[in-house]
Order: C-alpha cells, then structure tokens, then sequence
C-alpha cells in the first residue's frame, strides 16, 4: 500500500520506543519461603508438593516429600502437623489439610510400590546409626542417598522406636509404617534388630565406622511418688502402648485412670478404652486449655468416651481408691495445691508423664557433653565428640516424630559434610511470604475436605484406623486448596495485567532454561507495580532502579 | 437523456450513475431534494450496492462518509449552510485523511439571523478546509461536475465539494442531458483507494502527527492541490470528448478576449451575466465575463492569463468576508498581483436577495464609469441601513437589529429589495 | 464450589488471568502466549494506564472471536494518543482515528463499507474514552444504536478528560475531584446528582447488547466480548478503566481500584438483551464504598480534614441502589 | 421569452404549476426554466413560482419581475400581496375565483388589459369535482393554454402525466381539458367580450 506520510504508519511500529526507560522501580520475581515449608520441622517443601499434587502428578509430588522426609504415610498420620497451623489459607477460611494429602501421597506410594534410588556411586563411608526409631531412620534414609553406607542398630525386636511403642495402631495401622520402613530397608540400610549399643566408645573403637548417628529416643518412663497399697494396680504408659502393640492384653480393669495430660496420656487413656475399660479417666493437675495434649487428640478421646479430671493430682492409692487434691491456677499458670482432697476410684492407674533417655551407653565416649537428661548437640547436629552426631528424643528439642525426621535429615547433611570434610551449609532461607504479601482475592472459595472418621460406636471397641484417609478425588482438591504462598504458580496474572505486554511468557524449553515461567522485558516494563500488586501469592517484590 | 426536471433530482441521478457505495443523508434546505432523490433510487432497487444511511447530523454524515471512505467505498453526502458548520471538523478530517469524499453543497446563506435562501458563504466559510470546490453555473454543469468530481477526488485521494447554488439551481426545473451509465462507467473508473483500513493488511490511519511533520504533511496537501490545478482541466477536455459538451474546468470565459472590463463571478449568477454581457455589448461596451469553476485550487494563473488584460475586473460575490468584503475578489488580487487591472468587489445576492440583470448593469456602468468603489453592495437599502446605525448612536440598546429593519420596511412600505423574489414571499 | 466433596477446583478458579490447570481451551484470551497483544509495547500511556489495558483485553479478545477480522474506529483520547503519535503505532489491528466525537459514525461507516463490498466477515469496533462517548460522542452514538448499525462501541471510562489534565466529564461521580471540580468550597469535589449511565440508555434504545465490564474481570469482560461478537446488530460494551494519574492511587493499583469499585456496587456490571437486564455479575467480597473511595486522592476530601459523614452516606446510597437495582447480591445472601 | 409568475398559498400545487409548465415547455421542444420563490413551505404561506420558456437556452436567474402572464390560484391574495407588479402591458391574468372580475376589485387592472387578457375560474371546484381534493394548479394551466395560446393543451396534458401517478393524472386532465373548453368556449363566443352566464363558471373581464 502506498501509503500518505505521516498520517498512516505501519502497524506494531512503537516497538521503537522502549518506555523501559520511565522506570524507577522495577518488578523481580522472587521465591518466597511459604509459612508451611517454614514451621515444617522435617523441613518438607510443602509447597512444592503440593504444587505437584496439585496437576494430578502424585509421584512427582511424593518424589518432592522424599526429597525431606523418607516416611510420608506415616507422617500424614502421626505428625502434629504445625504447618497448618502455619498456613495463610487459615487467615482466609481454613488451613489446607496438609497431612491428609501427604498421607494420601504416602500410601499411593506404598499402593503403587514406588521406589526411591540410592545414587549408583558409593562414597565409600560407613555410618552406624543407633536406633531405628524416626531419626535413625530418616537420617540412615538421607546418608543412603548420598551415597554412603548404613547400619542400624536396633536394641528392640522391632524397627519404628516411637511410632511403634508410642502411637497406637488406630492411629497409625502397621503394615503403614513397615511398608515404609521396608522400602528404606530395600534402599540397602541394613537394620540389625535386638542389637543393642552398650558401649559406644568400644564400638568406636572398632573403626568400622566412619560416623556415628544416636538416635536412641527416649523410653524411660518418668514416675510420680503415689504411696500405694497395690503397686501392681499403677503401670507405665509406654509400657501399656508397647504391650498393646506386641497383641497383648495388659489387665487395666474396667475403670482406668490415666495421669497426665500430654498426647501420650490421650493414646493411653483411648487405647484402654478399646482394650475393653467402662471408663477411662485422665487425671491432669492443670485446665484443659493449658494442657500439652493437641485439641484434636483431646476432641477424638472425647467422642470416644474418655473422661476428664482437671486441676487434680494424685496422691495416694488405697484398694483401688485415689486420694486426689485440688489444685488452682496461679497467675503464671502453675498449678498450686489447695489443701482439699477428694477419692476418685479406680481399679488401674497408667502414668503418662514424660520419658527420659537411657544415656547410660554413653558414659564412656569423650567429650560428650549432657544436660537436663538429654545430649547436646551443636547446630550441626555433632555431639562433643567428632564423629557423633545425635538427633530425636535424646536431644534438647521438641520430642515429636516430626523433628525426629527432621533431626536424621539435617543430621545425615551434616554427616556427610563431615565425610567429605567440607561440612554443611545450610542455604539462605528466603524472606517469609506473610499473608500480607498475598493478594488473595483470586483464591477461589473452598471449604477443606473432611477426612472420613470412623463412627465412635466402632472407634471404642477396635484399633481400626480411626481417621480414613481421602479418596484421590479429595485429596486433589485439598491440594488445590493451597495458595502457593510466595510461589509462582503460573497463574498467568502478571503476563495478563502489565499494560505495557512487559511480561514474557515462556513455555516448553525456554521456560525450562529460564527456571521460570516469565520473563519481564525491562525494555518497555514501566514499573507500575500492577504485577507485583496483582499477583495472587506474592511471587513479586519491586526493587529500586539503580540510578 | 435529455429531460426537463429539477435540479436536485439531475444531481442525484448523476450522483447514482457514480456508483457510490455509501450515501449518508441528512436533510437540510435546500439540499434535501438531492438525498431524496437518492433515497428513492436506492429503495426502489435503481441504484444497487449501495448502503444508504439516514444519519442524525451533518456531523455524522461526513464521518459516516469518512469510514465508508477509509473502507475503500465511495461515499458521498450532501449538506448545506449550518450543516456545513455542523459538519466542519469532519471536513477537515476528510482533506487531512485525503478520503475522496464527494459532497455537494446546495449554497445557502448562515446565521444568525436565521436564513434559508442563496449565498455562498456557508462553502466559503470552509474554502480552506484543504477540499476541491468546483462550482456548477447550470443544472447541466451541477450533473456533469459530479461524475468529474469523483474522477479528479479518487485520483487525488482528496475529498471534492460541488457547490450548487441552492434554490437557483437546486429546485430549478431546467433541461438537463443525464448521461448514460455506460458513458460514465467508461469515464469513471472502479475506486482504487490510497490506503484503506483492511484486516487483511492493517495500517494505521489518523496517527498524531507532531510539529516534526505536521508542515511537511500540511505542503503535501497543498502540493495535491496544486496537482489538481493540471487535472482538472485534462478531465474536463477527456469528459468533452467523451460526453460533448464543455463542463467544469478550472474557469470559463464570455467575451472576455477583447473585454476592457470583465466580470468575475462563481456559479449560477454567471448565466444572468451573461445575459448582462451580451446586452451591454449589443450597446458597444467591451464587456465580458469569467467564471471561476474551481474555486480550491484556485486557479491563478488561469485567472492571471484571462483577466490581465482587463482594465477593470468587476467581481460579483455571494459572500461577504465581514471586516473587509469579498473572498474571491481578495483571492483574485492575489493571482493579479503586479498587474495594473483593478479590482472590484460587489457583494451581491445575501441570503436570497434577487441579483436582477438591471442592477449588475448599473453596477457594471458606475465600474466602466470608474465610480464604483473597491467594495460595494449590490441593491443595498441605505436608508434601512442608515436609520439603524443612528439608532445605535442613540440608544445603548437598541434592540435587534434584524427585527428594528424588518419593522422600518414594513411601517415604510419598502419592498424586499428591488424585484426581490415573488413580493410577499419573502416576508 | 463450596461443597467439600468437589473436585473441579482450581485453586483460584477463573479469578486469575490464566490456570495452568485448566484446559487451554478454556483459557482467558489474555493467557494465551500467542494473544494478539492488539495494543502494542512501546506506547506512551502512564504507569499502570488501565485504558491501555482496557483496549487490550477488548481487543484482543475481539480478535480472537472474529478470527482476526476486525476494523477498529478509535475517537480521539488519551487512547488514540498514546497510541499512535507519529512515526510509531502501538496498534496491531486495522486502526482508524478520525475525531473526538464521531467514532460511532466513522464505524457505521466503516460498517457499511464492508456490507456493500460483500465482506460481512469483517467485523468493526468503535472504541472511545468517557468523553468522546458519552459527552461530545454521545449524539453519534446514540445515532449508531438507533440504526442498528452492525458495530460495538467500547467505551472506556476512566471517569474524567484525562487527555486533557482531568476534566469532569457526564462520567466523573459525584464528589470526584477534578480540574474542574475542584476539592475547595464548602461542597467540594462534583457536584451530586449529575451524570447519566450509558449503558441504560443504550438499553433504551432497543439494541440487541449491552454489557458493562471491568479491568478487574478479565474473564467476564472477555465473555461480554465474545458474546458481543457473536451478535449482529449495534452493540454497547462500557468498560470501567481507573487512571492512576486522575484518580490518585498508586499505579500498581489499578484493577485492585476497579475491583473495588466493582465490590461496593458502585460501578454495577451487568449485561442486557434488547432492553432487558439479562446478567449481573455477583459481588464476592462486598466492601462499604468507603473502602473504594479511600483508594483515590479525588476523594481525600471525604475524609481529611474530617470525615464527610453526609456525603459519604450519599455515595453509600447510590452504591446500595445499585446493588438492589441490579440485583448484585444473591438473593439470599440479601435475605 | 413568454414569463409567467403563479400566486398561490403553500399546498395549493404552485410550484408544481410552474414545472408542470416548463415540462410541457420541454414536450414542445422549447427551452423552459421554473423555479419557486424560494420560502419555507408551509401550508398556508403566500408562495409564488417562475416558469420562462424561450426558443434557445435560458441563462437568467433572476426571478421574474415582468411576467407576461400571471395565475393567481389564491384570490385572497389580490389585496394581500402585490400580484400585479411588473405585469405586461398586454400581459395575461388567470384568477381561480368562482366571482366575477367585477366583483374581486380589480377594476383598475383589468381595465388596462387588451380584452380576454384577464379570466376568472372556479379551478378549485372543477378540482374537487374531478380530482376530489381542492388543488387547482393543473385546472388553471388547463385554463391558461387556452387564454394565452402559448402552449398547446397536449403538452400540458403529458407533463401531467409525468407528475401524477396515473389515475390520479388522469382526473387532472379532464379538469384541465374542461377548464380549457370553458375559456376557450368564452373565448369563441366572442374574444373580449365574452361574458358569460354565472352557471360555467367562466368570468372574463369586461373590457372597460
């Protein structure tokens, strides 16, 4: 076309005109540390997987879990699950249902029989890892996948520690936790069972090992003083747990009482329940609100029957009589003794009070340095003596399963570092992505999925799982739920809302080169903000030009 | 075909054998005829492949025009007097587009006072608009220019005004020869647009041009119109070939060769001229005549060549350039600039005000006489005039000056100019 | 999407410009890697211009509905401005600009051009700022709806001249301070109970569509193209675009600003068939107009020195009216 | 050149009368030209049309202001606007009125013309008659072939045909062809002098 000057121009043309220049801020897209993977001691990359999950790929999603946590069926079940507790979807209407996603992952695992693969190049290390309870597994799990060798020794008959002889089977089925437990086996982790350490020094001694990892929990039941007329009537709650599990039938009686308020005396106290006692009653010195015990294990011993006997304690048995007193609050939240006494009766007491460690295998290794009944460690997991590492129960921390996991996962980095004698360097953690940094009017409206629970009829009389776990169909959506705080999710919101088409979309390979789904093009990028405000999960920070 | 009808309806049947493809109609007196006339030939199935439009202004129906253009079609309007005002931006828009838009003006006067009747100075008032102005002196001429009109727009890519003064010619019935589709497809080719707005090869039309170019497109279209000056009178010798008969052009003469005193005038006031012309001649007075079809471009050196050996050039305009009298004469002193020819102007024929063959004479004589004043005002009622501005003196307010007149010559008796139109019709 | 047992959920739905859960075929023009970009890069709007992205998503959804076959008429504005000042075009699609006020007809035009010719396949939009539509255009406009000319006019409304430094226009609400209404005077800001609505004067003229739509909807306003598209006949699409700069918010606010608007009930999107109301688009996350109006410094005189208790319970009431108007609220949610 | 200039009110069928003329002018071969006064047509308004016809083209544009013939198709008009001004000498006057001339006080006029130059016609009861509307133009063109001799009563008679559709054509010529015998029938009886009974309908002037 021929066209006139001026007046008529070639479509397209302003190209030539690269407004990047107006900027005096521009957009970066940053990853930012979502709240879950932050409060996940097992140090997961919740959003991660759930982003997997999310498009249907379960195995990547699992594949992503076990990146950090070698044991996800079992942790969907058992773990306290403090990411949720984490999770901005909570500010919003509820937390994404985390655990029962991972549980489903975890047991389409164990359903599809996928596998994990140690690295084909040995580094030629040997590791003695001592106790195969979570920490022992996980961090003879994460030593396999750097390419060293791995012997447990388990002083019990049995692999699991504390999933085994501390959670009851309705909450945790065992064919779980053996086919999870199995597949580290298979990875090539030799676990020696009834082989119990003695003496670490001596076994040091041998130099058989490179390293050692002690993760021998903690078993020793804690007691109280109740001067008793019938001693037999007052039992250990792990000694209880421990029986159950084996198939036997520890004689409770038909009433129970149960002392302490943790999760272990709610595992007790429903455990007794289903071994067949009328009444099962936890007796705690302090209020419901204060106690240690999780809201949702109190809420399930509730609906199955348990009762409750708060602001107590117990000071005497007398042929199956209980002398109690009344205890107050005082402003710090202490109990405090009041001077009135009541009976309850009972024919059975379980004590549920804390455990200690067993240290006494130590006594002879170098430098170990111990405190307040438990090991210290430093940040790098190393007791005070090089070459041994310690991580769970027996070390100054949280004691849940969870930490346990995570303990064995840092514990084996840091081990391996010490093998290659680089030692470990944890990455910067990314800043936080905050609620405030979401702009969570694109999420769409969507109630959590309810796990199916079995009815309490059936709950109080058998050990089946008490908690179902959800169908695909569920567990998609609850993925589905998560906002991918601080992510990219490829929401495609800042290719769509930047005025100025600043914003490059990649797909396919360049995508992949890029680690990113979009580019911005700071030639025509005006630094408006609108994709940094629009972005749904705060994936976006604006940053200064340099002038 | 050789009929006798009204002007208006010639017009639109000559406007049809153009083929326009869009046809914008908005009534306005007193153009309205024509648009008719079109409407009828569309509706009743004679004019095909044409989309007619019945808009709701002049506003409207130069920028319908202007995207039907733009698209590639021949689009053609009508207008007149405030509907040209009403229309100005478009216009403009039209020439800065360079979209060959036909549009033929019926010449009506502006107000206020409000005004139905003849003048020019509604296609005056956009005479530099960047449009083609032909003017048709007969209802013939009004037919013929037309079809010119599209060929000389298309192939300018600028937009034509065909002014036809209104009532004079437009409701005239007269003998017109309307030629045959055949003779005007053979004259006017298919539209092959300059640029159009086309999904199949998208341009931008109508960018904002800044003062880095603005002159530079500005001379362009100066220069198109300068190119015009060479074509029109090409198409005019080719549609004489082709049709028999002298139309259009940049001017024609009468007995202008030998003349000591010519007059100069644009459209129909040329044929009571002539006739003037001839009688004075008859009397041994060399006299003679020239009208000026084009008026944008306007054609100076023509004019130079035809008038320059004139004493006097007498000319009689139908608008006034109020503050200091006649367009054309002021134009016209240009294209005979260093020449000793003077020039008059005599602003004539206001709103409908009749422009009688026994005043242009006396005007004519006082010129030959050298008596006639650089601008004068044919047949204009002093006395009414006179008595209005003593009033002004007088009084602060006055009061309209329109009503206190039109009182004075009804309390006096005075008819509407000497042999104003039909006596009380006027009134 | 509220019951738990649901499985088509995508985490944020259709709220976002694109899901890569969902099927391409169900993706927002705007998602789409290879989308026409109507609008090009390298043009001169403000930061955060929500008219620039007004014109894109319109258009580009537009193109996408006729398969590229599409003439645009564009009125003088910011729009055509920014867009085209010489010797650059940031336009991709078949582009006219002839005046401020007579987009309409240069489409009808347009429009008839493409019938005579035979090329019904080509479609036409005309596309203009508040003022060039319903102030200077509105004549033209109203002309093109009465025909029933084969065009849809998009206006995008941004509430004031912004071209020319923010000048109220029929558009600008009440209390909004512009150039010409100035925050001074015991009654600052626009002056309550002028303006008119477009859209239901549109309606009024009998014209098969007619739709108002947001910046902050990608998806609804893509849908009201298409579905504009799909029809023949004169069309009304009334685009709700804030202008950082005349209103006075942050430029990355844009479509949180409209999406506000929207929220409040202040700027109502429906949709209309021949008359009828036929659509509404629901508030979600219903907001006091308070909210909205804190957003912009054309309003800071509502609230500083001191709170304008009277006047922001006027805007609450048109905002309400709104609401039950156009039934903007579920029903029982209202119940 | 033979000028005629028509008197009428707006709705009366004026300016048709003019170009009806000028058609009939053409049929003849002649050069012809009408063109109206130009004003807003409103119904009721004085309105008044040209017509020229001529041997060769006609190039004035001037109104007529020295008709040779004038039709006055409004009688009220005669002493409401100065219909007479410029009228020839031997100059012809029709006047649609079913009154004599001696009764529509234009004495003075009729008084200057040659004899059979001024003739009144009840054009708008022959109209209502035939045509069943009250539009006397095509009658008094009728009436005026056969007073002027000008024009042939044929040719009127088609440029009826080209204006009206034809039924209604065709009302209209039996108007005009019995306005035409009326005059003409005067005018046989006696040219000047015919004065005839008040029952034809046909008044001619007295010459004084």
């Amino acid at each position: 076309m021929k066209k006139p000057f001026a007046i008529t121009l070639d479509v397209g043309t302003s190209l030539a005109n690269k407004t990047g220049s107006w900027r005096t801020e521009r957009p970066v897209y940053v990853d930012r540390l979502p709240p879950c993977n932050e409060a996940c001691p097992a140090g997961e990359n919740i959003q991660r997987w759930l982003y997997h999950a999310e498009s249907g790929d379960y195995e990547s999603a699992w594949r992503e879990i076990m990146k950090n946590n070698p044991m996800p069926a079992t942790m969907g079940r058992v773990c306290y699950h403090p990411c949720e507790g984490a999770c901005n979807r909570g500010k919003l209407d509820t937390a994404v249902g985390i655990h029962t996603v991972e549980r489903f992952l975890g047991d389409e695992a164990i359903k599809q029989g996928w596998k994990v693969e140690p690295p084909a190049v040995k580094s030629g290390k040997r590791v003695l890892v001592v106790g195969a309870g979570p920490s022992g597994l996980s961090c003879a799990y994460h030593l396999r996948l750097l390419g060293h060798e791995v012997t447990i020794d388990e002083a019990g008959p049995v692999a699991g520690g504390m999933m085994r002889f501390g959670i009851p089977k309705y909450r945790l089925p065992r064919e779980v936790l053996e086919a999870e437990i199995g597949r580290i086996e298979k990875m090539g982790v030799e676990i020696r069972l009834n082989r119990k350490v003695g003496d670490l020094a001596e076994v040091m001694k041998e130099g058989k090992f490179d390293a050692v990892f002690l993760a021998v929990g903690a078993h020793v039941a804690k007691r109280a003083y109740i001067p008793a007329g019938d001693a037999g009537r007052i039992l250990d709650a792990l000694q209880v747990l421990r029986k159950v599990d084996a198939g036997e039938k520890p004689l409770l009686g038909r009433r129970v009482l149960v002392y302490g308020g943790g999760n272990t005396a709610m595992d007790v106290a429903r455990t007794a329940r289903r071994m067949g006692a009328e009444e099962a009653i936890v007796v705690y010195r302090r209020s419901r609100d204060v106690m240690p015990a999780h809201d949702f294990e109190v809420k399930e011993a509730e609906e199955e029957g348990v009762m409750f006997r708060w602001l107590t304690t117990i000071k005497a048995e007398q042929s199956g009589t209980f002398t109690v007193e009344k205890m107050v609050l005082d402003e710090h939240g202490k109990a405090k003794p009041t001077g009135e006494f009541d009976t309850i009766e009972g024919d059975s007491l379980i004590l549920a009070l804390g455990q200690d460690v067993d240290l006494s295998f130590l006594e002879k290794v170098q430098g170990l340095s111990i405190k307040d009944g438990v090991v210290e460690v430093g940040p790098d997991m190393m007791t005070g003596c090089r070459g041994v590492f310690a991580g769970g129960d027996m070390v100054p921390a949280e004691r849940t399963v969870t930490v346990a996991i995570g303990h064995g996962k840092k514990a084996a980095r840091c081990i391996d570092g010490y093998l290659r004698g680089a030692g470990h360097r944890a990455g910067a953690k990314h800043e936080v992505a905050s609620f405030e940094r979401l702009n969570p009017w694109y999420y769409t409206d969507a109630s959590p999925s309810v796990q199916p629970m079995l009815e309490a009829a059936r709950r109080s009389s058998t050990f089946d799982e008490v908690v179902g776990g959800l169908d695909e169909g569920n567990a998609l959506f609850e993925a589905r739920r998560c906002l991918s705080c601080g992510n990219c999710f490829e929401c495609d919101n800042c290719f769509g809302v930047c005025p100025d088409n600043a914003v490059v979309k990649l797909e396919g390979k360049a995508a992949e080169a890029e680690g990113r789904h979009y580019r911005i093009n700071y030639d025509y990028c005006k630094g408006c903000a609108m994709c940094a405000t629009e972005c749904p999960c705060g994936a976006i920070r604006m940053e200064p030009e340099t002038i | 075909m050789l009929k006798q009808c009204e002007g208006s309806v010639a017009i639109a049947e000559s406007v049809a054998l153009c083929r326009p493809e869009v046809i914008c109609a908005y009534p306005i007196t007193p153009q309205t005829h024509i648009v008719e006339g079109l409407g009828l030939l569309v509706k009743s199935g004679k004019l095909k492949s044409c989309e007619y439009i019945n808009v709701e202004s002049e506003f409207a129906a130069m920028s319908v025009a202007i995207g039907a253009s733009a698209c590639g079609a021949r689009a053609y309007t009508a207008t007149a007097s405030q509907g040209i005002l009403y229309m100005a931006e478009a216009i403009y828009n039209a020439s800065g587009l360079g979209l060959p838009i036909v549009m033929t003006v019926g010449n009506r006067s502006i107000g206020a006072p409000i005004n139905i009747w003849n003048d020019h100075t509604d296609s005056m008032a956009l005479r530099d608009a960047g449009w083609i102005q032909l003017y048709a002196e007969s209802n013939q001429e009004a037919v013929d220019l037309h079809i010119q009109a599209f060929r000389l727009g298309e192939a300018l890519s600028l937009p034509v005004m065909v002014c036809v003064d209104g009532f004079i010619l437009t409701h005239a019935y007269e003998r017109v020869d309307v030629p045959s589709q055949e003779q005007v497809d053979a004259y006017l080719p298919r539209f092959e647009p300059r640029q159009v707005v086309d999904p199949d090869e998208p341009v931008t039309i109508g960018a904002m041009v800044g003062p880095e170019a603005f002159m530079e497109v500005r001379y362009l279209a100066h220069a198109r119109q300068m190119q015009a000056l060479e074509l029109i009178p090409e198409l005019a010798a080719e549609f004489r070939g082709a049709f028999g008969r002298d139309s259009g052009g940049l001017l024609h003469t009468y007995r202008s060769e030998d003349a000591e005193t010519i007059v100069v005038a644009l459209g129909s006031v040329n044929g009571t001229i002539k006739d003037v012309v001839d009688e004075m001649r008859a009397e041994g007075v060399k006299i003679g005549s020239v009208a000026i079809c084009s008026f944008r471009p306007f054609p100076s050196a023509a004019l130079a060549g035809a008038l320059g050996h004139a004493a006097r050039v007498v000319v009689v305009e139908k608008s006034l350039s109020v503050g200091i009298g006649g367009n054309v004469s002021h134009n016209l002193k240009m294209a005979l600039a260093g020449r000793a020819t003077r020039v008059h102007a005599v602003i004539a024929g206001l709103g409908g005000r009749a422009i009688t063959m026994a005043s242009l004479k006396k005007v004519f004589r006082r010129a030959i006489e050298d008596r006639l004043e650089a601008v004068s005002f044919l047949d204009l009622n002093m006395e009414v005039v006179n008595r209005q501005l003593e009033r002004e003196r007088l009084e602060r307010r006055p009061g309209p000056a329109a009503e206190a007149i039109l009182r004075d010559l009804a309390g006096a008796g005075v008819g509407v100019g000497a042999g104003a139109n039909g006596k009380g019709g006027a009134r | 999407m509220t019951g738990p047992n649901r499985v088509r959920f995508y985490q944020t739905g259709t709220f976002t410009v694109g899901n890569r859960l969902l099927d391409v075929s169900v993706g927002s023009v705007q998602s789409d890697a290879e989308r026409n970009n109507s609008l090009n890069s390298g043009h001169r709007a403000c930061q955060g211009c929500g008219e620039a992205l007004g014109a894109r998503y319109a258009l580009d959804a537009a193109m996408r509905a006729v398969d590229g076959r599409l003439v645009v008429a564009n009125a003088t504005g910011c729009l055509e401005v920014f867009s085209t000042p010489y010797p650059e075009s940031s336009w991709r699609v078949a582009w006219l600009h002839s005046l401020f006020a007579n987009a309409a007809s240069v489409a009808t035009g347009m429009a008839a051009a493409m019938k005579v010719k035979g090329r019904r396949d080509v479609r036409v939009i005309a596309q203009g700022g508040d003022g060039g539509t319903v102030d200077i255009g509105f004549a033209c406009l109203s002309g093109m709806f009465e025909r029933n000319d084969d065009v849809l006019y998009i206006c995008y409304d941004n509430e004031a001249y912004m071209n020319t430094g923010v000048q109220r226009s029929s558009a600008t609400p009440a209390a909004a301070r512009t150039a010409t209404t100035p925050a001074a005077g015991d009654q600052p800001g626009n002056v309550f109970g002028q303006g008119k609505s477009v859209p239901l004067i549109a309606m009024a003229h009998g014209i098969p569509y007619v739709g108002t739509a947001s910046v902050a909807d990608l998806r609804d306003l893509e849908y009201k193209v298409g579905r504009a598209m799909a029809i023949r006949g004169a069309r009304y699409l009334h685009v709700h675009v804030p202008c950082p700069l005349g209103w006075g918010c942050p430029t990355g606010d844009t479509i949180k600003v409209a999406r506000l608007a929207a929220e409040s009930g202040l700027f109502p999107i429906f949709e209309a068939e021949a008359g009828e109301v036929t659509g509404r688009r629901l508030i979600r996350r219903p907001v006091r107009a308070e909210e909205y109006l804190k957003t912009q410094t054309r309003f800071a005189h509502l609230f500083n020195p001191k709170r304008d208790e009277a006047r922001l319970a006027l805007i609450q009431r048109i905002a309400d009216r709104n609401i039950e108007r156009f039934g903007l609220v579920e029903q029982e949610a209202v119940a | 050149m033979f000028e005629v200039r028509i008197h009428g009110r707006g709705g009366q069928g004026v300016v048709t009368a003019a170009e009806m003329l000028s058609v009939a002018g053409f049929i003849e071969g002649r050069w012809a030209q009408a063109f109206p006064s130009f004003g807003s047509e409103r119904m009721g308004a004085p309105v008044v049309s040209f017509c020229r016809l001529h041997d060769s083209e006609i190039r004035a544009r001037e109104p007529i202001t020295a008709p040779d013939a004038l039709i006055i198709q409004d009688p009220t008009l005669l002493h409401q606007v100065r219909v007479f001004d410029g009228l020839a000498p031997a100059g012809y006057v029709l006047i649609n009125s079913s009154r004599p001339i001696e009764a529509l006080g234009i004495g003075e006029v009729a008084a200057r013309l040659p004899k059979g130059h001024m003739a009144a016609i009840a054009a708008t009861e022959l109209a209502v008659r035939h045509v069943g509307r009250p539009v006397p133009n095509a009658v008094l063109l009728g009436a005026f072939c056969a007073m002027t001799g000008v024009m042939k009563l044929e040719s009127v008679e088609a440029a009826i045909r080209q204006k009206f559709r034809p039924a209604l054509a065709e009302k209209n010529i039996a108007a005009a062809r019995e306005a035409f015998g009326m005059i003409a029938g005067g005018a046989g009886a006696g040219a000047g002098a015919g004065m005839a009974g008040g029952e034809d309908g046909v008044r001619h002037a007295e010459a004084v």
